[in-house]
């Protein structure tokens, strides 16, 4: 046998044993194990040893082979439901396997030699189109907004304004920036909530001036929404926001 | 590219001028060819080139290719024709179809109205003519992106300026704006009276004033 | 790019849920608008979208778009063609035109794949999603050269990857794998089912049987 051949020329192990099934047309469901290890070990054994990492994968296959051979010479294993096992199985399994994988890369690359002759085109879209600007839709930008709504915004708008400013303190040269007591005005608003059954968030800013009031009031209020004590609903953008108190006496 | 390009003329048929010619092999399909190089080459094609290929001189080849055009023009069933352009000929898409590549070339423009930009429409309804930074001193907040995409909605307009320090520009709403929001005349708006501008004037040059004192 | 737009609808209280199909008008030339949109796009169009642009539904748009595919394909007077792609469509030149075209056009280069690559591939291909642990077990050898290579290519790309220890990396092919290899979708392919299996199997029996018979 000529061992020209240069194993660099198999895709690996699997490929190396294909082809030696093939050269010898033998039953790939019956490998002759003995004759085809022995040639796989004279193809390894020409090899040049400069590509360990190619070598490692064949010799790791040289090793299953020769395990193969063994076990084929001894009594046959039998599996749990008494059937016989065969050694080969497992290796003729993934040889089915990779012919699968190598029949179909070949009909990819016979594929592939027509697909190449299809020219495509890159996008030529006419500036017209390209600058068109879709005419405002104001049905759908104002959609059911109208002037009475606008007008509670802008009532809104107003008397957030008004409520940034403290009547009182804004007439001082300065304002003193108070700490806000979380812990007070959980208390303040835990009691407020046993007392009454509904109400509006507006209501319980009250007389809360700084935007921290706000904020800490605001807080209080999601505190409570979490622990389950208070429902909140809000029926459109901009409304004052309806507490529930599910705590309240009735 | 801008090489003396010349199209034969009609009664032009030196027989010698047909030089390098000898190998051009007549296609058997030129309106399938032209198609083809036209499609893939996506921009202008010189006829010169073209001619090459279908193995006809410029002369033929130009011909073949305006009876395709007029072949793509009279069928309604086709979306693409030609179109000359100097001694070279490009593929396009035809004019009564680009209502139809808009809608899949051009990404929708949703139409809606932020939170900040309703405030600041609701603003100018009720104080203008307003300045940005009575917008902003109100709202508490920069409107820059709110007021832009008001005035492209073409909700709202310049009116002029405010004859005061910087001369700020003055906005207010405008017809569109009426009409969205069914109104049937200004007067149910707060209106643009001289009386407001001076008030205006008034207090942006008050606080102009409050500015120096309190640097 | 590809959001859903959703036009937001404030009060939704319409029982349609047909909200953007109101304004979608059946177009008179269908024909006409698939080939200026497709000329036009250059790169593939989903049949979702060709559909909202025709003001019909994706089943007769595909039905409408494989019809305009064999009128091109029948008409030798034409140079160009469909390609379907999964749930897309391209259009492309006809194979047959690749030789004029070589002429004049500038022909993507053609990226030659390797053995080791086309293995991988085909893997990839048949077994998506498919880690690279499970490519290396069936080919016998290790491939991250190959799916570098191949991901390069853009031909196969990262799907995600596999909720199961050290969480490895899930590969599939692309579009462009489609594209360049002429395949609709993937359920096109030639299945490598058990059946396939059971054939190959058939057929080294009875290879094997001749072989005896030769001796």
């Amino acid at each position: 046998m000529s061992l020209s051949v240069k194993l660099e020329v198999f895709e690996g192990p699997l490929d190396l044993l294909l082809h030696l099934i093939e050269k010898n047309k033998v039953d790939i469901y019956d490998i002759p194990i003995a004759m085809i290890t022995e040639q796989y070990m004279e193809y390894i054994a020409a090899i040049k040893k400069e590509d360990m990492e190619l070598m490692s994968e064949f010799l790791v296959m040289a090793a299953t082979l020769l395990d193969i051979k063994c076990r084929m010479l001894l009594p046959k294993e039998v599996n749990e439901e008494g059937e016989e096992e065969d050694p080969r199985a497992e290796l003729v399994e993934r040889l089915i396997e990779y012919k699968l994988c190598k029949y179909m890369s070949y009909e990819l690359k016979d594929r592939q030699i027509d697909a190449v002759k299809s020219l495509f085109k890159k996008p030529t879209i006419p500036g017209e189109v390209l600058e068109y600007e879709a005419p405002v839709d104001y049905e759908q930008l104002i959609g059911n907004m109208d002037l009475e709504k606008l007008n509670r915004i802008f009532k809104a708008i107003m008397k957030r304004q008004t409520d940034k400013i403290d009547p009182v303190r804004s007439g001082f040269g300065k304002i003193e920036k108070d700490e806000v007591n979380l812990e007070e005005r959980m208390s303040a608003i835990s009691e407020f909530i046993r007392r009454h059954k509904f109400f509006s968030f507006r209501e319980l800013l009250e007389n809360q001036h700084s935007r921290m009031d706000t904020v800490v009031t605001f807080l209080v209020i999601l505190e409570l929404m979490k622990t389950g004590d208070i429902r909140i609903s809000q029926e459109k953008l901009f409304d004052d926001i309806m507490i529930t108190s599910n705590v309240a006496a009735a | 590219m801008n090489e003396d390009v010349n199209i034969p003329e009609e009664g032009n048929t030196e027989p010698e001028a047909f030089e390098e010619k000898k190998r051009a092999v007549k296609v058997k399909h030129p309106e399938a060819v032209i198609e083809a190089v036209l499609f893939s080459m996506g921009n202008s094609v010189e006829y010169k080139k073209l001619a090459e290929v279908l193995g006809r001189d410029v002369d033929e080849t130009v011909r073949l290719t305006r009876s395709l055009k007029t072949k793509y023009d009279k069928d309604s069933s086709r979306g693409i024709t030609l179109m000359e352009l100097n001694e070279s000929v490009q593929m396009c898409s035809k004019v009564s179809m680009y209502e139809h590549l808009i809608k899949i070339a051009k990404i929708p423009r949703k139409f809606e109205l932020s939170e900040a930009a309703l405030e600041t429409l609701s603003i100018v309804a009720y104080k203008q003519p307003v300045t940005r930074l009575e917008i902003e001193k109100i709202r508490g907040v920069s409107s820059d992106h709110a007021i832009n995409r008001l005035i492209e909605y073409g909700l709202i307009e310049e009116l002029g300026r405010l004859p005061a320090p910087g001369r700020p520009l003055l906005f207010g709403t405008t017809e569109e704006f009426l009409r969205s929001f069914g109104v049937k005349s200004i007067d149910e708006l707060p209106s643009a009276t001289p009386e407001r501008v001076e008030e205006m004037k008034k207090e942006a040059e008050e606080e102009a004033a409050s500015v120096y004192v309190d640097i």
